[in-house]
């Protein structure tokens, strides 16, 4: 079956700021993306997890974007002011994906 | 002094400090026993939901008050003033970065509405009347202190500070909207403006759901909230000095004798002042982190929920409210 | 009119339409306020089972009824009809394509149980008696109408539509399994026959769940689902025409005609027809989007939900109650 | 036995058994019915603390009894030795290998906190008494079987097995305090405690949440239990042989004479000796099966949990606590 | 440690769909796989956020699925006609995996 | 925008095994991952989901984990005594990200 290149984009950030990025994307004109929920994690700034939490305010959220190629300089410049300031990671990888004229 | 101990001793006896200290217990023993998330935000919005109903309520039947306004005033007031005390305090008692003091002093200037909600079932069981708008005080006073946190942040913190965020989306029109909108005020605040409007009839529909079994749900919300609050512990236990837990043991009380002034100067009935004592004791742990999670994003969040929900919040809980209490009283309140 | 009027006014400053109302404004202000996924379902499980629950009782103690297959009947065969009568008034209406109207027509057939546990709330608080197996005619109309819809969409559809799906598994034994199995459905009949089999004594050792709390656990209900409607509104702000608002407000009175002279010709009691109006009058939000998703994925999804959750179920619940109300009273019901 | 078989004919009709029945029936008909994870575990932490409590208080009221060591003693070797019993029967009547005949054993030592919960409730039903401190026996018995299950799989299993886990983090310190701390132990011995010191005050104090709706939430949890008995039966049609579900149903009776044994030599009430053997007839579902998850990775998951959940469960439920209210009557009891 | 060329395929599909979706993968030989949950995203059709649902109608899944290269061809089939006419996304990337033998 | 190579590993476990993994992972000196929720699932030991289980014991958690090349081996050899006796999947996919110090 017939596949295209895109890249897949992974960014893990804090939930407070999901509507912030979703923003930011969708103004670089990245309109697909899907957030998944995250319970738990470890980094610098120590272990959490969602069941420990008294409000959303240290959970955080995990966005996947798949795009083509060309597009991804648009969405790191936008995500990347986001991520900066704020706990995040991004991870791009390389993918295959059906049907290239919807991304 | 006597009366102060057995109020404590009979306070702490209860099943909802108890099962805080279960809570505790557990998440220091490191059990793994858990309240899901979802239950834990479904027996926040009853309790939200809950007092404020029984506020409208209250208010419907004994009529709207000129000192509702000037007790909304005070409220606010109380949350814009109270960050600068905390802020002074931390910078003297503590190594704290100008930022993480800023963050901080904002928790301690809003309110934690399951405090109120502890003092006020206390106040229940000794048969203290308190003004049913004082729920309103309470949505009132969550906001304001986050805009002194953010000022003194700007001016004391660092140049790539609070500024920087500014074109990152930080003080701006949407911040202060969700803030604002924020959804524990707007509960709050909507379920007061449904009581005051339906009144006793609407009461007697929906109590035996928002009245009978509240109790039980404020201990089953306490459980979580010592879980909570002893993971909290457990995980920080680096980032507690003792400056910070000496503070976390002193605002509430300084903050405690600002809400006795206020409550003495509007004339309020005994127990409205123990409340507003309480509002200005108490330190948010769920409206402010979120904001200073995207508006303060260099603050250190272990740092102030770890004040807000592993010091201030127990000792509010099991000392405090009698303290508050016995001094009203000797107030003459 | 004039008791229409005071009806509808009455209606309107209960603590259950006002929650709805909450959840609406905070929605459309953009609050974040939310109630969890796992709290609205568990809300949902517990207004069915007490419903179907309380039908069972209710039957089981007024005795089984000719009336009760007659109605059974009647309520499928309605909805089984109405759809057409969607269909031809949203293509008169509308521009919508042959199938997103066929999938909207589908909706409007089969029903909305909190719609039709809000109306029994409004019977019940103004003391009208109604026939306790109502429940299960709702339950019996939930399904027939998805197959009206997905014979007008095989009929006056495009070519490539509903054909094309049954070789990815649509409209067969999968789909009829999963429409007729579907957990409201199940849940709904399931704890009818437990109320009918177990009876006053049943009731009696659970009613402390199933009736004390119901009007409470129903506002927070309709809290969700305003901020639901509200969210929906607001992101769907394009696809709503004036004609399809029209068709949204008129269908359900149309609707409501058909249950009117269903009941009447069946002999139900006043508190029957008022039931059977709002079934009529009611559109889907759960079981038949889910089951459009699956055999007419083309349609759009925002049509229809927006439809039946933004308009028609507000509509009945504030002005079509009160409405059907005095219908059925005027019609000597 | 004419009694008998009216017991367990009134038991069968009961809101609580045809909850389960139903969810049961959902299953196996492949209903999409769902009660969603967050609801069911909230529910699990209401009636652990529910119970909890409520033998807290009934120990305060009736005081301290020098046999409520010796109760919890004997619980405790119950649920050491019952394993070993499990052990040879499945051994005999099964093919299962040693390590999953071991992990299944340590079910059968171990409880059903629901069941204890189902047979109080029919207990109070029918109005006789039983000692409060039965909840904290059920605490007692979850731990031990784990111990004697792990101990039979180093004998008797193969080589590579359990001590090659230890270098994983076995049976080790980490694992023992898991087991010991456990969530469901922690909440119950916990609630026990503060229904020990808040006494009669404290369940004044909560009585309209953990007394009034209690039977109709169990009803909802065992609807849940129901559901998910019925998909692990259904998922694991292959699992089950003839020697299996005959273990299933012999090894809770084997199980009540040992408990009613215990219950004889103890000199407890009627209803004690019922509750004792009904923690001896009942098979753990959550606690062991984590347990062995991570100490016993090879045994098979749908065994265990099909066996104790599918089999065992269903007939204590509606068989087994009519069966144990005879026996414990006929000795006189 | 020995690793082995695998591929992940990622599908991101609509909630009432996944049963279908994975019946449609085992019928394909296609045995293991993961569903994890979706809390909201962005597309064609709009935003939408799980806790904005009344129902599960409109919410999504995403079913991952590691496998070895050769049945790749197979999967994209058997799941083609279903994400086709559906809302979904399909990605594939090339991945290593322990333990060949279980794929 | 500048962006360095990485490693993305995947690991789907049991619930009950998740705080060991995690501790095997800070131990072996890999502080920074995220733990996902999983719905459900299909393997040799059969169809599973969340909302059919009575308790954690069957569940299964996704730890994702984005790491340094160098880093790699130390993971595997962290994570493998642990997935190999329990049910799990572990899959390793190349990766690129911002802010390599980070990682
Ligand atoms: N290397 C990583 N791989 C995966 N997730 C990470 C990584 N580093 C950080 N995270 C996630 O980001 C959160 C915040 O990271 P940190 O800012 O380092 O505390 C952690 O709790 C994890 O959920
Ligand atoms: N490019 C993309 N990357 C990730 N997820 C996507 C993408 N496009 C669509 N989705 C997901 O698929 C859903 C439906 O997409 P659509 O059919 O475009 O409305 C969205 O709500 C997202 O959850
Ligand atoms: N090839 C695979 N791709 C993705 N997930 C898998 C795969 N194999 C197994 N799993 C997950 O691991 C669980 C246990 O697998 P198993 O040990 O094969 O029963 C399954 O229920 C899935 O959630
Ligand atoms: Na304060
Ligand atoms: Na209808
Ligand atoms: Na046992």
């Amino acid at each position: 079956m017939q596949t295209h290149k895109a890249k897949r984009v992974e960014i893990i950030i804090e939930a407070p700021m999901e509507r912030r990025l979703t923003e930011a994307l969708v103004a670089a004109g990245v309109t697909g993306f899907t957030v998944l929920p995250v319970l738990g994690g470890n980094g610098r700034s120590g272990l959490w997890s969602r069941e420990g939490q008294v409000s959303r305010a240290g959970g955080m959220v995990a966005v996947i974007c798949i795009l083509r190629e060309d597009r991804l300089e648009a969405l790191l410049q936008a995500a990347f002011p986001l991520v900066e300031r704020h706990i995040g990671v991004v991870s791009v990888t390389d993918c295959q994906v059906l049907r290239a004229e919807r991304f | 002094m006597d009366s102060l101990l057995s109020l404590a001793a009979q306070n702490l006896i209860s099943p909802i400090i108890l099962s805080f200290v279960l809570g505790l217990a557990a998440a220091l023993a490191r059990s793994d026993l858990t309240i899901p998330e979802a239950a834990a935000k479904a027996l926040s919005i009853y309790l939200l939901f809950s007092i404020g109903f029984k506020g409208g309520v209250s208010v419907a039947a004994h009529g709207l008050d000129a000192r509702l306004l000037l007790s909304l005033a005070a409220g606010v007031l109380l949350s814009f003033v109270l960050p600068f005390l905390a802020f002074g305090l931390l910078r003297t008692m503590t190594r704290l970065s100008p930022i993480d003091a800023a963050a901080v002093a904002g928790h301690y200037g809003s309110i934690s509405i399951v405090t109120f909600v502890a003092a006020s079932s206390v106040l229940q069981g000794r048969g203290v009347a308190s003004e049913g708008y004082m729920v309103a005080v309470a949505a009132a006073m969550e906001a304001p202190a986050i805009l002194s946190a953010l000022w003194l942040a700007a001016r004391f913190g660092s140049h790539n500070g609070p500024a920087a965020d500014s074109h990152a989306g930080g003080p701006d029109g949407g911040l202060m909207r969700e803030i604002l909108f924020n959804g524990s005020i707007v509960l709050l605040v909507g379920a007061f403006l449904i009581g005051l409007t339906t009144g006793e009839q609407g009461l007697a529909d929906i109590e035996d759901l928002i009245v009978a079994p509240f109790k039980g749900l404020l201990c089953l919300f306490l459980l979580d909230m010592g879980l909570v609050a002893g993971r909290g512990l457990r995980a920080s236990r680096g980032v507690l000095s003792a400056g910070l837990v000496g503070f976390g043991l002193l605002m509430p009380l300084c903050g405690a004798l600002f809400g006795l002034g206020a409550g003495l100067v509007l004339g309020l009935s005994s127990g409205g002042i123990v409340l507003m004592m309480t509002l200005a004791a108490s330190a948010s742990y769920i409206a402010v982190p979120a904001a200073m999670r995207v508006a303060l994003p260099e603050a250190n969040p272990s740092v102030y929920l770890t004040l807000s929900l592993g010091i201030t919040f127990p000792f509010n809980l099991t000392l405090g409210i009698p303290i508050y209490i016995a001094l009203a009283t000797a107030a003459g309140g």
